[in-house]
C-alpha cells in the first residue's frame, strides 16, 4: 500500500443531524478519515452507529429534510463536494464514487432489464450511445463473473438470484471507472458461500483495476479478511482507527476489545460464556458532551461523564495516519 | 310558406320512445306522434271536434250518425295522400281498428274500439263504423291524438305479436301529418322534416322540428324561458315562484289551458287496516271504521284551503276546484262550496258528529276508534308539499296523519303484487290526479260503479279506487248510457259529479290542473289545448318576425 | 400469462351467469310496473292485454331463459349481420325495451357515444391532470403544493357531483348564457362552429366528472409514487448519478404507475355506467340516463340487459386490470 | 446526549403515538373540530334551537308570510317553501345524515371484517368468499341499491314504522352493497398477518384459530379497517344524498341533507341557499370524514409515523 | 447414553405448486426431502445451511405448525404427526419455539405481561394472580424488569424483544424448545446477551434444543451436535468439535471455509472453498446428489445416485458419495451405533 500517496478522499469534521419530531438526532459527529488510492478502509461499528449516514453524507444521498450535513468537507480530487451544486454533485456520483448497497433485493429497480440500469450511467457520465453502453454493460456483466452476460443483460432483477444481484450492483458502481467504491454492507443479506464468493470478486477486481473502496461490515470477519485499514465507528463518532492488524492485535478501544471479544470464533478455544456488552445503545439525541460508550464501558471514570474524547494518536503517527484512538482511558492503565 | 321558418325546437322531458301511439299511450309520445299521424278528427282548445282526415263530422242531424245511435259514416277528405305519396283509403281506417283490436297486439288504445261491431268500406273514401248497440256518444273510435289512423301498407306486418317487433314502423311511421320522420333516437330525440305531400300545400312553415327529450319540468322550463335554447317545452310544471322568476326574464311565456285533470284526495270506504288478513284489506268485507262517517269526510274537505295549495303548488298551471269533471262547461257542476277553508265549521262539524277529543292528546276519537289517518301519494315535490300543508290542517281539526310517499311505478304499477297501487289503497285516503281523454264524461264516471271496485277476485283490477257503491249512482250511469244529446248528457254528469263530491265527498276535488308549458316569444301561432295533443295545430306554427 | 387470461374468462362464466340471475331475479322482484306511466285513463282490460303482448305476463324463469338466449345467442348474431350483412339472424326475436318497443341494443347503440364522449372525455382529461397533480404533490411532499393538491382532491370527491353540476349550470349556463343546459344528441362535428358548439355542451359535464376523477386518481397516484420514493432503487439511481427528473420520471414513474394504471382501468367500467348522475344533471341521454330512466318505468329488459352489460364491462376491467399488472410489472408471472 | 436506556416510565400505548402523529396533520386536526362542531351543531343544536323541523303555520295567511324568507333572527338560515324553519330542518337533516353515514358504514365494515378474515384465515372458504365478493362488486350499485329500495321499502316499513325502516333500509342497503372494499383489504391484510411469525408463535402454543382471530388478528387489522371505516362513512353519507337526489331516499317529509339538497334543487334559480346550505354541510361533513381519514392512515402507518 | 426426546424419521414437507389452466398441481417445492435426526435430552442440535436449505420448515414442521407431507416426529413417545388436534394441543406445552425476528414475532398489540401470559391462558386454568405471578417469575428467569409487564413490545430494544419471546417459549415449561435463528436480526453486541441466556436456561431447566441458525461460529458456540442441511436434506450430521476440525461433506467443508475468521492472520492464510453458482430451486432439485451442480469433488455417479445419510465414523453421519466404502467397511458398525442410525426406514 503507498502509504505516503495523495489520499483520493479525505473527509474532514463531518457532522450530519437529522431534524426529526423528537429533536435533532446527531448522527454523524466530526467523522474525519481519508482514503488512500488502492487501499481498502474497513468500516465496523454496531447497528446505528453512523456508518451508512457518514458514507451517504459524502456524495449527498441522504434525503433533505430531515438529513442535514453541518459540517467539514469532503475532499475528492482537490474538490469539495460539500459545497458543489446538484447538478455538480450528480456529475460525481456513479462517475467518481461508486455505490454498492446492502440489500441487493431492493436495490434494483424492479421494472427495468439489468442492461438498461448498468447502461444508464454509462451513457450519462461516458457519453457512450447505446450500443456502445449495450457493449460495455456485457463486459461489466462478464467481469463481475456473470456467465452469458450478453444475454443476461435482457433478464429482469427478479430473475437473479441475490448473489447474482449483488454482482449487478458492484457493476453498476464499477461501471464508470470510479476512483472510490463505498460498499454498504455488501454481503450481509447474502449466505456465507456466497459472501465468499463476492469477497473473492472483489479483491480480485481491486487488483485489476485498483480503486480505492470503502467497506461498511458489522462483520469482523470479512474486515479481518480484506481491509488493509479498519475505522470503528460507536455512536456517530469514530472510536478508533488502525491498520488491520494493529487493530486485531492491539484493540485499544473498551468498544473494540468488548466487540473482539463477543464474538465466537469458528477455529480457536470455545469459551465457556461469550463476552457481553451490557446496556443499550446510545440515542444519538442532541450535541455530544460525553463519551457515547460511557454507559457500557466496564473502565467509565468521571472524565467520561463530562468530555467527549478527541481522537488521539498512540503509535506515534499522525492521527488517520497509524492507529489512534478516542477514549481517556487508556489499555497501558495510566490515564491519559 | 312551408319550410321558410327553419327549424323549431321543442322539449319534451319526458323522452318520447315509439311514434306509435296505440303502443305506448304515454302523452308525450301520443303528442309526438300526433305531428306525423292524424286521426278522422280532432279537438280545438274549446273541445269542439273538428275534421282532420274526414270531410265533416258526422251528426245525427247531417245522417253521419244512424238514427238509433248503432252506426256512424266517416267521409274521408278527397286527395288525401300518405307522405310517401300513396293515396289514404277507407281500407287504412278500417285496418287500424283491425291492428288495435288484435287481440295478442296489446294494443294501449283498445278503449277507443271497444263496442264496434263491424267496419265497413263501402268505398275508398267512406267509412262505416257499426256499434254493438246505441252509442249515444259515437265518437271515440278515430278521434283525438290517441286514435290516429295507420297507414295499412306500412303496418300490414306488423299486426298482432309482431307489432312490437315492427321497429322500424314504429319509430318512422308513414303518415298524413305536417311532418314525416327522419331519424329516431329512442328516449332521446326525433328529427321532423316538413311532409312534402301535405295536404295544405303552404304549411308547415318550418322545415325542421327537433323534439329533444330528457331531464325534468325545471330544465325544459328553463331551456325555453331563460336559456331561449328550445322554442316550445311541454308540461312545464314548475313552483309559482320559479314561474313568476321566468316569466320575467321575457324570453318566453307560459301558456295554460285547463282540461279535465283533477287533483283529489280519494276517501277509502273499506279498511286498509294491516291487521286483517291479506286479501282481506281494503274489501268491501270490511268497511272503514272512521270515513264510512260522511261527517268526516266532510270536514276532512273543509279542513284544506285550496287556494293556499294552487298558490304553493301550482300557480297559473292551477285553479282550486271542488268538482271532479270541472270541463267542458255543459258537464261542469258550479260547485264553489269548498273552496273557503273553514277549520271552525270542520271542528264544530266533528265534535256534533261524536268526533271529541276524550283523551286529551289533541286526536279526535269515538267509540275508542281515533281518527287517524294514513295519507298516501306518489313521491312528487308538489304533491309531499300538499301532503304537508293538509296534514297540517287536518291536525288542526284534530286529525292525526301519518304519510307515506310511493315511488309513481309503484303507485300507478298496477303490479296486483304490490302492496303500494293505488288501486290496492292500503291507505285510508290517497292523493292524485285523474283526468278523461276527449270530452265524453261517461267511461270516467262508470269508474266509481259497485262491480267495478278493486279487489282479489279481479286481480285488484277494478277503477273503482273508493270502493263506493250506491245503486242510485250505478242507475245514473246506466240512464248516461242511453241518453243522447249534449245537454242531457251534460246534466247527467253533473249529477254525478255531484254524487261523487258534494254530496258525499268521497272525492275531496282539490285542483283543476291545467297543462302549462312554456312558449317563446319568437314562436307564433301557438295554441294551447288540453283536449288534444299540444302539437295538435303545429302545421300553423311560425317564427315571430 | 396466456393460460391465466384463458382461466380468468372460464370462471368469469359462471360468475357472470350467476351475476345474471341475480340481476334478473332482483330487478324482477322489484315491484315496479312496466304499466306505471300509462295514463289511468286506460281501462285495465286494455293494461291487462299490453302486459301480455309484452310477454311480461310470463313466468319469470322463462323469461330468464328466453333473456339468455337473445343476449348470448340472437344479439350477438344481429351484430354479426349488422357488421358483415348477413342474414343469420333471420329475423329473430331481439331483446325488446318494454317501454319503446325499441331493441335494447340498438337503444345502447344510440346511447353509448354521448357517454363516451363526454364521460370518456372526463375521465381522459382527469387522468391528465391528475397524473402530474400526483407526482409532483408526492415528490414535494408536505409543500404547500402538496397540501393545496390534497385539498383539491379531497373537495373534488367529497362534494357530491350533483351538488358541484347544478351550481355550474346555474353559474354558467343560466345566469352567464355561456353553454347550453341541454345536451344536443344529435350535433355532429363537421366544422369550426359545431365543434366549438361540442366544446361548449361538454364543457360543463367534463369539468365536473373530471374534476372528480382527477381527486381519486391524483391521491392514488400520490400515494404510490410516495411509496417508491422511499425504496431502495431511487437511491441506487441517484447514486448512479442520475438526474433528480429521470429519477422520478422514469425510475419511479414506472413503478407507481402499476397500481395506478390498474386503479384506472378499474375505473373504467364507470365510464359506462357510474355517470348515471351526471348524466341526469346535464341531460345527457347517455346509458346511465336510459338506464335510470328505465328503471323509472320499470323497463325491465333493458334495465337488465344494461346492469348486466355493466357488470361484463367491470369484469371484464377487472381482468385488464390483473393482465395489465402483469405486462407493466415483470415480477408478476401468473401462472 | 441522553442516555442509552429507553426506559421512559410512562408507558404509552400505541394509541399515543397515533394521536400524536394524527396531531401532526393539520389538515385531519381541522377536519377533526370541523366535524365536531358539525356533530355538535347536529345533535346538541335541536336542544338549543326547539323549533319543529315540520312546524307549518296552519293559518293560511301567516304561512304565506313564512315562506321563503331569507336568513334572519328568527330563522337564521331563513324558511322554505312551506315556511318551515331551514335551521331546524338543516339540524335534523345532519343527524339522520350523520347517522346513516355511521351505521350504514358499521354494517359494511362489520360485513367487510367477517368476509375479509374469514377468507383471509380459513383457506378453504377463501375462493367461495372471494367470489362472493367478485359478485358483489361486479354487480352495478345504483340499480341494485335502486332495486333493494323499491323491494323492501314497506316490508320494514310496515314493520318498523316508515322512518325507522326506511333508515333501516338504507342503511342495511348502503352497508350491504359496499362492504366489498373493506373485505378486500382486511382480506390482503389477514393473508399477511397469517404469515407473520406472532401469529405462529400463537399457533405453537396451541391457541385456537377463533382465539387467534380475535386476539391476534382483529386488533391488528384495525387500522386498514379504521381508515376504511372513516371512508365509509363518507361514502355512505354521499350514496344517501344520491338516493335522494334520485328520489329514493327517506320519505320526502323526512329532512336529511340529501333530501334537503334535492328539493332545494328544484328552487335552485330562485332560493340559491336551499342548496347552498345543505350542499356545503354534505361537503363539509364529507371533506372532514376523508382528511380524517387520511390524518388516520398516515397515523397508523408505522413507516410514516416514524419519519 | 440418553435416550433420544426428539426422534425425526423420514420428515418430508412439500409445499405445492399449483398452475396451468385448471390450478392443477404441477410440481412441488420440496422444502423438506427426508430428513431423519435425533435429539438426545438435554442437548443443543445446531441446525445449519444456506438461506432457503429448508431450516425453518424442518423446524415448523417438528412442531407440526405445517401438516407434514410424509414422515413421523416422535416428541416424548409421541408421534406429533399424526396426533389428533385435541391431543397435539395437550401435547403443545412440551415444545416451544423462539422465533427469529423478535418484532414480527410479538403481537404488537399486547403488552409484554399479556404476550408472556398467552399461553397460561391456553393452557391453565390459573387465577389471575396465579399467572401475573408465574409471568413476573418468567420475566426474571429471563432478566427482564417486571416494571416492563405493562409495555409493548415496540418500546423495547432488540435483545429485551428476544427475551419476551423466550419467556414466552418457557411459560409452560416445556422440555424440548425449537430456536428458529433467533439471533440473526440482533445486533452483534446484543447477540451474545441472548446466547448466553439461552445456555444458562439450558442448565438451569435442562431444556432441549434445535438451534437453527446461518451463524456458524454462533452454532459451534452453543450446539452438541451439527446437522448442515442443504437443500431440503442432511448432508452432514457430526458432533461439533469433530465437524468444525474436519467436515466430511464437500458442501460442509466449503461452508465452513467460507466463514471469514476476525483474525487478519489467520484470515491471509485460509484457503476459501469458493462454490460455483447458486443453490438449485427446491422445486426442481437436481438428479442424483443434491449438491452435484456445485460439487468441487464432484463424480460421475453423484449425477445418478443418490447418496445416503450413513454413520462413516463414530457418530458422524455423511451423505456423500465419496464415502462409500468407509461406510460400510472401515467403521465396524456396533450395536450402538445401528441403535440411534440415523437413516430413516424408507428410502
Ligand atoms: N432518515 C432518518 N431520520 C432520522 N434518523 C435517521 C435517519 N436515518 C438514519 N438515522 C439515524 O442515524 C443513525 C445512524 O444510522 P446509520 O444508518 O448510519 O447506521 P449504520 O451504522 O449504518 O447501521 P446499520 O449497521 O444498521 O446499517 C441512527 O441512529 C439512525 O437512527
Ligand atoms: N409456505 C410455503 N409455501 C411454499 N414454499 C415454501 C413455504 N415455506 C417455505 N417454502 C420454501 O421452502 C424452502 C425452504 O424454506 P425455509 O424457510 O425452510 O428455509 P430456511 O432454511 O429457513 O431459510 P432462511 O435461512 O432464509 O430462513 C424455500 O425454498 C422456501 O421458498
Ligand atoms: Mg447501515
Ligand atoms: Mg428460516
Amino acid at each position: 500500500m503507498p502509504d505516503g500517496a495523495a489520499p483520493v478522499l479525505d473527509v474532514r469534521g463531518l457532522k450530519t443531524v437529522f431534524r426529526t419530531r423528537g429533536g435533532e438526532i446527531h448522527a454523524v459527529n466530526s467523522v474525519s478519515f481519508h482514503l488512500r488510492p488502492g487501499e481498502l478502509l474497513g468500516v465496523v461499528g454496531e447497528s446505528g452507529s453512523g456508518k451508512s449516514v457518514t458514507m451517504m453524507s459524502l456524495i449527498g444521498l441522504l434525503p433533505s429534510p430531515p438529513a442535514e450535513v453541518r459540517a467539514g468537507e469532503v475532499l475528492l480530487g482537490g474538490r469539495d463536494l460539500l459545497k458543489l451544486q446538484p447538478r455538480e454533485l450528480q456529475e460525481v456520483r456513479g462517475a467518481k464514487v461508486g455505490f454498492v448497497f446492502q440489500d441487493p433485493m431492493t436495490s434494483l429497480n424492479p421494472v427495468f432489464t439489468v442492461g438498461n440500469q448498468i447502461m444508464e450511467p454509462l451513457m450519462k457520465h461516458m457519453g457512450m450511445s447505446k450500443a456502445q453502453a449495450e457493449t460495455r454493460a456485457a463486459e461489466l456483466l462478464a467481469l463481475v463473473g456473470i456467465p452469458d452476460a450478453k444475454k443476461r443483460l435482457k433478464s429482469y432483477p427478479h430473475q437473479f438470484s441475490g448473489g447474482m444481484r449483488q454482482r449487478v450492483m458492484i457493476a453498476i458502481a464499477l461501471a464508470c471507472d470510479p476512483d472510490v467504491l463505498i460498499a454498504d454492507e455488501p454481503t450481509t443479506a447474502l449466505d456465507v458461500t456466497i459472501q465468499a464468493q463476492i469477497i473473492e470478486l472483489v479483491k480480485e477486481l481491486r487488483q485489476k483495476l485498483g480503486m480505492a473502496i470503502v467497506w461498511i461490515t458489522h462483520d469482523l470477519g470479512v474486515i479481518a479478511g480484506i481491509a488493509d485499514r479498519v475505522m470503528v465507528m460507536y455512536g456517530g463518532q469514530v472510536v478508533e482507527q488502525a491498520p488491520v492488524r494493529e487493530l486485531f492485535s492491539n484493540p485499544q478501544h473498551p468498544y473494540t476489545r468488548a466487540l473482539l471479544k463477543t464474538v465466537p470464533s469458528l477455529t480457536g478455544e470455545r469459551a465457556a460464556r461469550l463476552e457481553v456488552i451490557q446496556g443499550q445503545p446510545p440515542i444519538l439525541a442532541g450535541e455530544p458532551v460525553a463519551c457515547p460508550f460511557r454507559a457500557r464501558c466496564a473502565h467509565a471514570f468521571d472524565r467520561c461523564h463530562a468530555e467527549n474524547p478527541l481522537r488521539r494518536a498512540i503509535d506515534g503517527r499522525p492521527v488517520g495516519q497509524g492507529h489512534d484512538v478516542a477514549c481517556h482511558w487508556s489499555a497501558g492503565g495510566a490515564h491519559g | 310558406e312551408r319550410g321558410a321558418d327553419g327549424e323549431v325546437k321543442v322539449f319534451y322531458y319526458q323522452a318520447v320512445s315509439t311514434l306509435n301511439a296505440y303502443l305506448s299511450s304515454g302523452t308525450k309520445d301520443v303528442e309526438a306522434g300526433s305531428l306525423v299521424l292524424e286521426p278522422l278528427a280532432g279537438f280545438d282548445q274549446d273541445g269542439q271536434m273538428f275534421p282532420r282526415l274526414a270531410a265533416e263530422i258526422p251528426t245525427v242531424e247531417n245522417g253521419g250518425v244512424s238514427a238509433d245511435l248503432t252506426s256512424i259514416t266517416w267521409k274521408l277528405k278527397e286527395g288525401l295522400v300518405w307522405s310517401d305519396g300513396t293515396p289514404v283509403t277507407s281500407a287504412d281506417v278500417k285496418f287500424t281498428w283491425e291492428y288495435c283490436t288484435h287481440p295478442e297486439g296489446g294494443c294501449a288504445q283498445g278503449a277507443k274500439y271497444e263496442g264496434i261491431k263491424s267496419i265497413d268500406t263501402p268505398d275508398d273514401l267512406t267509412v262505416v263504423i257499426t256499434f254493438e248497440g246505441p252509442k249515444p256518444y259515437p265518437y271515440q273510435p278515430f278521434t283525438g291524438g290517441t286514435a290516429p289512423i295507420l297507414q295499412k301498407a306500412q303496418f300490414e306486418a306488423c299486426l298482432g305479436a309482431a307489432a312490437a317487433s315492427c321497429v322500424e314502423q314504429n319509430s318512422k311511421p308513414v303518415g298524413t301529418g305536417p311532418f314525416i320522420v327522419t331519424d329516431f333516437k329512442v328516449n332521446d330525440v326525433v328529427t321532423f322534416e316538413a311532409n312534402p305531400n301535405y295536404r295544405d300545400p303552404a304549411k308547415p312553415a318550418f322545415a325542421k322540428v327537433t323534439l329533444k327529450g330528457g331531464g325534468d319540468a325545471l330544465a325544459a322550463a328553463s331551456a325555453v324561458m331563460e336559456t331561449g335554447e328550445f322554442d316550445y317545452a311541454w308540461n312545464t310544471q314548475i313552483n309559482p315562484e320559479q314561474q313568476a322568476q321566468m316569466e320575467a326574464g321575457g324570453k318566453g311565456s307560459f301558456v295554460n289551458a285547463f282540461g279535465t285533470l283533477v287533483e283529489r284526495i280519494e276517501i277509502n270506504m273499506t279498511n286498509p287496516d294491516p291487521a286483517l288478513p291479506e286479501g282481506e284489506r281494503s274489501t268491501v268485507k270490511h268497511p272503514h271504521p272512521i270515513l264510512t262517517d260522511a261527517n268526516v269526510r266532510k270536514a276532512l274537505s273543509m279542513a284544506i284551503d285550496r287556494q293556499t295549495l294552487v298558490d304553493v303548488g301550482y300557480g297559473g298551471a292551477g285553479r282550486p276546484t271542488c268538482n271532479l269533471v270541472p270541463a267542458p262547461a255543459f258537464q261542469a257542476s258550479d260547485n264553489t262550496g269548498c273552496l273557503t277553508q273553514d277549520i271552525e265549521g270542520a271542528k264544530a262539524l266533528l265534535e256534533g258528529a261524536g268526533w271529541t277529543d276524550s283523551d286529551g292528546d289533541g286526536i279526535r276519537d269515538k267509540d275508542g276508534k281515533k281518527l287517524s289517518l294514513v295519507y298516501q301519494t306518489t313521491v312528487n315535490p308538489v304533491r309531499q308539499d300538499f301532503q304537508a300543508l293538509i296534514k297540517g290542517w287536518w291536525n288542526e281539526i284534530g286529525v292525526e296523519v301519518e304519510l307515506k310517499a310511493i315511488d309513481p311505478s309503484v303507485f300507478f304499477g298496477g303490479d296486483a303484487a304490490s302492496p303500494d297501487t293505488f288501486q290496492k289503497f292500503y291507505a285510508d285516503v290517497e292523493m292524485y290526479a285523474n283526468n278523461f281523454d276527449g270530452t265524453d264524461a261517461e267511461p270516467y264516471m262508470s269508474q266509481y260503479l259497485c262491480d267495478k271496485i278493486p279487489g282479489p277476485e279481479n286481480q285488484w283490477q277494478g277503477e273503482n279506487i273508493n270502493r263506493f257503491c250506491d245503486p242510485a249512482y250505478d242507475a245514473m250511469v246506466k240512464e248516461l248510457s242511453t241518453t243522447s244529446g249534449i245537454d242531457a248528457r251534460g246534466a247527467l254528469v253533473m249529477k254525478l259529479n255531484d254524487m261523487l263530491t258534494k254530496d258525499s265527498n268521497i272525492v275531496i276535488p282539490l285542483v283543476d290542473r291545467g297543462r302549462f308549458s312554456a312558449k317563446s316569444n319568437t314562436l307564433d301561432g301557438f295554441v294551447m289545448n288540453s283536449w288534444d295533443t299540444e302539437l295538435w295545430n303545429a302545421q300553423d306554427w311560425t317564427r315571430a318576425k | 400469462m396466456l393460460s391465466f387470461t384463458l382461466r380468468r374468462l372460464l370462471t368469469a362464466i359462471p360468475t357472470l351467469l350467476l351475476i345474471s340471475l341475480v340481476i334478473f331475479l332482483l330487478v324482477d322482484l322489484a315491484p315496479g310496473s312496466p304499466m306505471s306511466d300509462i295514463p289511468l285513463t286506460v281501462p285495465p282490460e286494455v293494461r291487462q292485454k299490453m302486459i301480455a303482448a309484452m310477454g311480461a305476463d310470463q313466468p319469470v324463469f322463462v323469461r330468464y331463459l328466453l333473456w339468455l338466449k337473445q343476449f348470448f345467442w340472437v344479439e350477438p348474431l344481429y351484430g354479426i349481420d349488422a357488421l358483415f350483412g348477413t342474414d343469420f339472424a333471420q329475423g329473430a326475436q331481439r331483446i325488446i325495451s318494454w317501454q319503446s318497443k325499441a331493441p335494447v341494443f340498438q337503444i345502447i347503440g344510440e346511447r353509448l357515444p354521448q357517454t363516451l364522449t363526454v364521460v370518456g372525455t372526463a375521465y381522459l382529461i382527469g387522468v391528465l391532470i391528475a397524473l402530474p397533480i400526483g407526482i409532483y404533490s408526492a415528490y414535494r411532499q408536505y409543500s404547500w403544493f402538496d397540501q393545496a393538491g390534497t385539498f383539491f382532491a379531497m373537495a373534488g370527491f367529497s362534494v357530491p357531483t350533483f351538488f358541484t353540476g347544478n351550481v355550474l349550470i346555474l353559474i354558467f349556463a343560466v345566469n352567464l348564457g355561456w353553454f347550453p343546459t341541454i345536451y344536443d344528441t344529435n350535433l355532429e362535428v363537421v366544422d369550426w362552429a359545431s365543434f366549438k358548439a361540442m366544446l361548449a355542451q361538454m364543457a360543463l359535464p367534463v369539468t365536473v366528472l373530471a374534476l372528480f376523477n382527477a381527486a381519486e386518481i391524483s391521491r392514488y397516484t400520490r400515494s404510490s409514487v410516495l411509496e417508491n420514493l422511499g425504496q431502495d432503487y431511487v437511491r441506487t439511481a441517484r447514486a448512479k448519478g442520475m438526474g433528480e427528473g429521470k429519477v422520478v420520471l422514469k425510475h419511479v414513474l414506472r413503478n407507481s404507475l402499476i397500481p395506478v394504471v390498474t386503479v384506472i382501468a378499474l375505473g373504467l367500467p364507470t365510464v359506462f355506467g357510474g355517470a348515471i348522475v351526471t348524466e341526469q344533471i346535464f341531460k345527457i341521454n347517455g346509458i346511465g340516463a336510459a338506464l335510470i330512466g328505465a328503471i323509472h318505468v320499470s323497463d325491465l329488459p333493458t334495465v337488465q340487459t344494461v346492469t348486466f352489460i355493466f357488470a361484463v364491462l367491470i369484469v371484464m376491467f377487472n381482468l385488464i386490470a390483473d393482465i395489465l399488472y402483469g405486462i407493466l410489472d415483470p415480477r408478476i408471472r401468473y401462472d | 446526549m441522553t442516555d442509552t436506556t429507553i426506559q421512559t416510565d410512562k408507558p404509552r400505548g400505541p394509541w399515543g403515538d397515533v394521536w400524536a402523529q394524527f396531531r401532526k396533520h393539520k389538515g385531519a386536526m381541522a377536519a377533526l373540530v370541523m366535524l365536531g362542531t358539525l356533530a355538535v351543531f347536529c345533535l346538541i343544536g335541536p336542544l338549543v334551537w326547539r323549533i319543529d323541523p315540520n312546524f307549518i303555520e296552519t293559518d293560511t295567511v301567516k304561512m304565506f308570510k313564512m315562506r321563503n324568507q331569507g336568513p334572519s333572527f328568527a330563522h337564521p338560515l331563513g324558511t322554505d317553501q312551506l315556511g318551515r324553519d331551514m335551521l331546524a330542518r338543516m339540524m335534523f337533516g345532519g343527524r339522520i345524515s350523520l347517522a346513516v353515514g355511521t351505521v350504514a358504514m358499521l354494517v359494511a365494515i362489520f360485513i367487510g371484517t367477517t368476509v375479509g378474515v374469514l377468507a383471509g384465515y380459513f383457506r378453504r372458504i377463501d375462493g367461495l368468499l372471494m367470489r362472493l365478493t367478485d359478485l358483489f362488486l361486479a354487480l352495478p350499485l345504483l340499480p341494485l341499491l335502486l332495486v333493494m329500495m323499491f323491494l323492501f321499502r314497506d316490508t320494514v316499513a310496515g314493520i318498523l314504522g316508515p322512518r325507522l325502516g326506511t333508515f333501516l333500509l338504507i342503511v342495511m342497503a348502503i352497508g350491504l352493497t359496499s362492504w366489498m372494499h373493506a373485505a378486500r383489504i382486511v382480506r390482503g391484510e389477514v393473508l399477511a398477518l397469517k404469515e407473520r411469525e406472532f401469529v405462529l408463535a400463537a399457533r405453537s402454543i396451541g391457541t385456537p384459530s377463533r382465539r387467534i382471530i380475535i386476539r391476534h388478528i382483529l386488533p391488528n387489522v384495525l387500522s386498514p379497517v379504521l381508515v376504511a371505516a372513516t371512508l365509509g362513512i363518507a361514502a355512505a353519507i354521499i350514496t344517501e344524498s344520491v338516493l335522494s337526489f334520485l328520489g329514493l331516499g327517506f320519505p320526502p317529509d323526512f329532512p336529511t341533507w340529501g333530501r334537503l339538497l334535492y328539493d332545494g334543487i328544484a328552487e335552485i334559480r330562485t332560493y340559491p341557499e336551499r342548496v347552498i346550505w345543505p350542499g356545503i354541510a354534505i361537503s363539509l361533513t364529507v371533506l372532514s370524514v376523508n382528511y380524517i381519514g387520511d390524518g388516520l392512515r398516515d397515523a397508523l402507518d408505522p413507516r410514516i409515523r416514524g419519519r | 447414553m440418553k435416550s433420544p426426546l426428539v426422534q425425526v424419521r423420514g420428515l418430508k414437507m412439500h409445499f405445492p405448486i399449483h398452475a396451468g389452466l385448471l390450478r392443477r398441481k404441477v410440481g412441488a417445492v420440496k422444502a423438506v426431502d427426508g430428513v431423519s435426526f435425533d435429539i438426545f435430552e438435554g442437548e443443543t442440535l445446531g441446525l445449519v445451511g444456506e438461506s432457503g436449505c429448508g431450516k425453518s420448515t424442518v423446524g415448523r414442521a417438528l412442531l407440526r405448525l405445517y401438516e407434514l407431507t410424509e414422515g413421523s416426529v416422535v416428541i416424548d413417545g409421541e408421534d406429533i404427526a399424526t396426533l389428533a388436534p385435541d391431543a397435539l394441543r395437550k401435547k403443545r406445552p412440551t415444545m416451544q419455539m423462539v422465533f427469529q425476528d423478535p418484532q414480527a414475532s410479538l403481537n404488537p398489540r399486547m403488552t409484554v405481561a399479556a404476550i408472556i401470559g398467552e399461553p397460561l391462558d391456553e393452557h391453565t386454568g390459573w387465577d389471575a394472580a396465579k399467572k401475573t405471578a408465574r409471568v413476573y417469575e418468567l420475566m426474571d428467569q429471563v432478566g427482564l424488569n417486571r416494571r416492563f409487564a405493562n409495555r409493548y413490545p415496540h418500546e423495547f430494544s432488540g435483545g429485551q424483544r428476544q427475551r419476551i419471546g423466550i419467556a414466552r417459549a418457557l411459560a409452560l415449561n416445556p422440555k424440548f424448545i425449537v430456536c428458529d435463528e433467533p439471533i440473526a436480526a440482533l445486533d452483534v453486541s446484543i447477540q451474545a446477551q441472548v446466547v448466553n441466556l439461552l445456555e444458562d436456561l439450558q442448565d438451569r431447566l435442562g431444556l432441549t434444543y434445535l438451534f437453527i441458525s446461518h451463524d456458524l461460529s454462533m452454532v459451534r458456540h452453543i450446539a452438541d451436535r451439527v446437522a448442515v442441511m442443504y437443500l431440503g436434506q442432511i448432508a452432514e450430521l457430526s458432533p461439533r468439535e469433530a465437524l468444525y476440525a474436519r467436515p466430511l461433506h464437500p458442501y460442509a467443508e466449503a461452508l465452513l471455509s467460507a466463514v471469514p475468521e476476525p483474525d487478519p492472520t489467520m484470515e491471509s492464510r485460509r484457503q476459501r472453498i469458493i462454490l460455483k453458482g447458486d443453490v438449485p430451486s427446491p422445486a426442481n432439485p437436481p438428479k442424483g446428489c443434491n449438491f452435484c451442480t456445485r460439487c468441487p469433488k464432484v463424480m460421475a455417479v453423484c449425477r445418478e445416485v443418490e447418496p445416503r445419510l450413513a454413520e462413516v465414523e463414530p457418530g458422524r453421519f455423511v451423505a456423500c458419495h465419496l464415502f462409500d466404502n468407509n461406510a460400510g467397511g472401515q467403521a465396524s458398525p456396533g450395536a450402538e451405533v445401528r441403535e440411534h442410525n440415523q437413516q430413516g426406514e424408507q428410502r
